[in-house]
């Protein structure tokens, strides 16, 4: 066991990746001797050569369908988003090209599609993107956003080795903020699996990515009031898993949606809608939505955080919900 | 070559009867007058190479060998198709085993042939089988997949070309911008086919671009581009040929304009009243298979008997293979959901390939 | 008053706002001397001359990013999507051009983007696409589908009059089946705006666009089994019109939501959000959903009929949850 | 033109202090050694005309008579700038009175000044105010947008001629392909400069493009590309004089290609040890700023203790400028969901201009 950062964590997938396949192979922009806007690559030009570290055109388009080809000759192409805001210019090549593939000629595309999500570190309205709801009516995607060094090496091999597209969303909020133990031994985080990030009773809070800290803080501060809440960690967002939810809602029978993404549209409808068919009977109140302001994502420090879910929100609509 | 062409004619010649019908559905999209140039390029290929063609490259289906019953069975939405139903036209897919054989980089050459009953015009049983990349309705798209199959194939150790077809409005698309130049700077083995066939449904090529030769979109990425006559098989494959060849000498991609004509409206329902009549028939004097027999005749390679005859084997051809895709039944409703995700174990659909009468001939 | 079809009410629309404000003119492909993929703009070219109907090269991007412009300076840029599945070629320029101009630097963006949608004609994966659900995250974008002819004339006056950016889904299935009357003074139907299609007591059918035809058959069907359904006709999905919907949802305390895109990940998650948290008391059963398949949309009419949405399904979930 | 290119830099050089104070919020993108083609092509415009900037044309900025303040102001995030804090750097907007002026076709032309209140460098009353778009951060988005704008101007009945730059890199976008098409095809007043500085963040343009002069890129679209030394302001200012005139005189887009050096990396965090030193050694010999300044006293047109002065004169205003911005306000967190959509009665921004000092002498 090593404890490493959540950026050094994608680091090893893809280097243990390619290392055991060699048909692993990625294409990006500035990925290879510059080792990519967040050095998340760092290194693995010189290792494994130019030839399986492709700095491509400013192409996104052109990224996802070279990557579609090369899969369909066998390969298994990991495609560096630089932000994940620019997936929107390859939104068609996912949506129609790789996500219908098998389902309509029964040709497979092992991709995997990954970026830095989310905001909190200034970005502004281009650059603090959380994209899966975009994608989430898209069937024959896959979509997943780690929240710990653990499962952000153990969801990219996971992803790598699925025989269907997998869009993977990295926060890069967490990159060198996170750290956590990391096994020596080669291993995987299941697509399509929740984790139980804390243990609770009174109500779930349901959430992802850099919103699982937001959500254990407001934990804490809510134990303090003598409130135990129980908090999910999706880790897959597509496929969802279901099951995980219900169970908690079941026991909770509170259910609070916190997502980093803008409230109308988000992922926690689909949720919303999950839990008010299948847990309608368990629930002792209403089913509630934490995230961020429906407007784009703005610059300014003050706006952004005035615009982010916070601690304060997250604890204001539990109380709401237990004392409902 | 002249068998394909042909063929591809006769083909969609039956596919208008069962349009009219109302047995194919939705649209019919013919390629009239462009069977020169799909032959012409494809016939430049090794039959393990990749196409990548559009709707209107039927010609180059056949010339890959593809069994015309797939194309019924797809035109006609049946069960049996290679989309079993749940894509249109031409939208088919083949990969070859050795694409999914991970034992060695290149993978062993495996090509089982295709699983199903011979027919008389012969199997294709020794030849390996080509890759085959049916577009999707987003015009460009293919591009940069056409890109990204020469680049995977190349990483897989194997000398395959991958070739692919696009029409003149499609050359307006960023996909295909963005592919192409992708594929120049990895000088990928790639060959691009661009269509000029004077119109995108209604759209004139004047609208579309303000260059007056298609090849000249290839002026931007520093890839050798030439223009051709599109109905003339012979220069057609002339030109394919050297780019084919100095794709597979590893010397990177190109492009050729083909000048053609669109010789029916965009589709069935389409009767192309915006295109001026004298156009039509200065194209029709050009029709690339009539050319095609007089040079045969011209050289005593066949004598007007025997052309006749090809043409009524190719007739009688394309019935039984219409004939006996009609009688295939609609696909099941029970599996719409299935094959979304890998891992359900829904079968991986079947593409046949057949072998030309004339394989020896030719 | 005249009846007229749903496709004929469009033209309509088209021709009196051209007509209207010489700021008005359209973009798109094989709209000019053809008249549009769907005759939509038929005689408009005639009309208003080439330089206010302009046909152009197959270029979603530059359609939509060169109506924008023109927007800037003015103009009121009506463009079209030949079908509606090649807007995910635009969803670049659409939710990260036009959707953020105005929040960024208060540069309205008057543009209408409007396109054939929709399923039921045999027209496969790529030419039967309901995008509502790609666009719902984004703030910024208005979107409308309307389900009559008053409703597709009205909405889109409204929609070229609206400052914003507006996405005006119309249902090729629609196109010549549906007959209504349609006022001969001009009128708009205000955007954000539902319409109540069926009074009822005992559910509440929310949903638009070819389904409230499937919703009417369906109620139709429930009344002889004794029940009464409310048919809620969204018309407007950005803003959507949560009054309306509440309101009817607390009167028939029960809510089925119903749209042809595909389940998961589909608006209807948001209306689920809504109701169970804003109508939680209201409700005596769960919130239940019927949409399509989650798969792409096949081709063949036995697989298609079986994918979308269908009054006997309706039907069945109905009696459930009056039931329940 | 000495003064915008000069006073560009000391902006710059302004914006490093304060970035490495981290009173800039985010990334600071530098334009050294670009400052001349900036300067020089968006000197060949009028007032009047639409400019669509990218992060490395300040010097287009200033030239166009942006004031000072307002890059200050957008780089600190300051609720009085053009975005009020909601967007980075140089994503600012402008729209002349004429553009909301729905009374006749073209607008009056009633474009009030902006109503801030005057500073010692004379504010910009008579002339009239150009129409400035900011990028998006999303690369070649900018083209399509600059046609709309070339396209919609014409419809309004005005000659503007719109100018939009784009790096080597974003020319390999599909929205640079599918707007500057467009824009051909439509004969838009559209000049396009395709800034070839050598890279595209780490990536050498040989990774970008097969072809060498990044010009050729145009050749697609059938107009007219020249390629010119992006560090000689006069030189660039000549070809951009003959394009922008033959765009206003009806004749179409065109396209010219600045053969350029980006002098840091990509921004500051980038130490752009990618960068061969021999390369930046050969460019330092360049610096277009250097060169004019030699180009002017060679000329008689100055000497240098007057350059220096005019380099003192541009550094306290860069200074004065960077100090009244950082005194004001951040933006109020209250205001996050105010101007979403119209109609919530959220004030239109402004952006000021000034009249450079040299306005008569230029
Ligand atoms: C991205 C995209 N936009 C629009 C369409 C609608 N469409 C289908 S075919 C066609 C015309 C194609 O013309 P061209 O590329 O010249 O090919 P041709 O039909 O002439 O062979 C159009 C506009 C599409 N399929 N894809
Ligand atoms: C569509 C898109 N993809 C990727 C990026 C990330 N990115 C920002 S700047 C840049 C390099 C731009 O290079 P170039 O166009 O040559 O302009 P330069 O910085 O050299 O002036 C990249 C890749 C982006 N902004 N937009
Ligand atoms: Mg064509
Ligand atoms: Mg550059």
């Amino acid at each position: 066991m090593a404890v490493v950062t959540y950026i050094e964590a994608i680091r090893q997938a893809l280097f243990e990746e390619m290392a055991r396949d060699e048909r692993v192979f990625l294409m990006g922009e500035d990925i290879g001797a510059y080792g990519g806007a967040f050095k998340v690559t760092e290194g693995l030009s010189e290792k494994f050569g130019e030839k399986r570290v492709i700095d491509s055109p400013i192409s996104e388009q052109a990224i996802v369908g070279a990557a579609i080809g090369a899969s369909y000759m066998g390969m298994r192409p990991v495609c560096e988003i630089q932000f994940i805001d620019f997936i929107a210019c390859c939104f068609d090549m996912l949506t129609n090209f790789a996500a219908t593939s098998r389902y309509r000629n029964g040709a497979g595309v092992p991709i995997v599609v990954r970026g830095p999500c989310g905001g909190g570190v200034g970005g502004g309205p281009f650059h603090s993107l959380n994209p899966e709801a975009f994608f989430l009516n898209t069937p024959g995607l896959k979509m997943v956003e780690p929240s710990t060094a653990y499962d952000a090496k153990g969801l990219l091999k996971a992803a790598i080795r699925d025989d269907d597209p997998v869009l993977y969303f990295e926060h890069k909020f967490l990159y060198r903020r996170i750290k956590d133990e990391v096994p020596d031994e080669d291993y995987i985080v299941p697509l399509g699996k929740a984790a139980v990030r804390r243990e609770g009773t009174d109500l779930s809070i349901i959430t992802f990515g850099a919103m699982v800290y937001t959500a254990l803080d407001a934990a804490k501060a809510l134990e303090e009031q003598g409130v135990q809440a129980e908090v999910i960690d999706l880790r897959s967002l597509a496929p969802l898993d279901k099951e995980a939810v219900l169970e908690s809602v079941a026991k909770t029978n509170r259910a609070l949606l916190l997502h980093e993404a803008t409230l109308t549209g988000g992922i926690g409808g689909e949720l919303a809608a999950i839990i008010s068919e299948h847990a309608f009977e368990y629930l002792d109140a209403p089913v509630m939505r934490v995230a961020s302001a429906d407007a784009p994502v703005p610059y300014a420090p003050p706006l952004e955080s005035a615009f982010l879910p916070s601690v304060s929100k997250v604890v204001a609509a539990s109380k709401r919900l237990v004392e409902y | 070559m002249y068998w394909f062409a042909r063929l591809a004619r006769e083909i969609e010649e039956r596919l208008v009867i069962l349009f009219r019908q109302s047995k194919v559905i939705g649209g019919l999209y013919r390629s009239l007058g462009q069977e020169g140039e799909s032959v012409g390029t494809a016939y430049a290929l090794e039959k393990s190479d990749a196409v990548l063609p559009l709707i209107r490259n039927m010609g180059a289906l056949m010339t890959m060998g593809v069994r015309p019953r797939e194309i019924f069975l797809q035109y006609m939405a049946k069960g049996e198709s290679n989309s079993r139903g749940r894509d249109l036209n031409i939208h088919i897919v083949h990969m070859p085993a050795w694409t999914r054989d991970l034992s060695s980089p290149a993978g062993r050459d495996t090509d089982a042939p295709a699983s199903r009953p011979a027919l008389q015009v012969g199997r294709d049983t020794d030849a390996k089988e080509p890759v085959v990349v049916g577009p999707i309705s987003m015009l460009g798209d293919s591009i940069p997949v056409a890109a990204g199959i020469a680049m995977g194939a190349r990483m897989r150790g194997r000398t395959l070309v991958s070739m692919a077809w696009i029409g003149d409005g499609a050359t307006s698309t960023g996909a295909f911008h963005e592919g192409l130049n992708f594929a120049a700077v990895q000088k990928a083995p790639l060959v691009v086919i661009a269509e000029d066939n004077k119109f995108a449904y209604s759209t004139p090529i004047a609208r579309q671009m303000a260059i007056t030769r298609i090849d000249e979109r290839a002026a931007a990425y520093g890839i050798p581009h030439e223009m051709v006559d599109g109905n003339d098989m012979l220069a057609v494959y002339d030109v394919a040929r050297r780019m084919v060849d100095r794709a597979r000498a590893g010397e990177g991609a190109s492009l050729i304009g083909v000048d053609t004509m669109r010789m029916e409206g965009h589709a069935q329902h389409d009767d192309a009243r915006y295109v001026p009549k004298e156009l039509v028939e200065q194209w029709e004097k050009k029709d690339p298979i009539a050319r095609f027999t007089k040079v045969l005749v011209d050289r005593g390679a066949a004598n007007v008997e025997q052309i006749a005859e090809i043409d009524r084997m190719a007739r009688s051809y394309a019935a039984e293979e219409a004939d006996a895709a009609e009688r295939s039944p609609m696909p099941d409703p029970a599996t719409i959901t299935r094959g979304v995700y890998a891992g359900d174990d829904y079968a991986r659909p079947t593409l046949e390939f057949v072998r030309s009468p004339f394989a020896d001939a030719d």
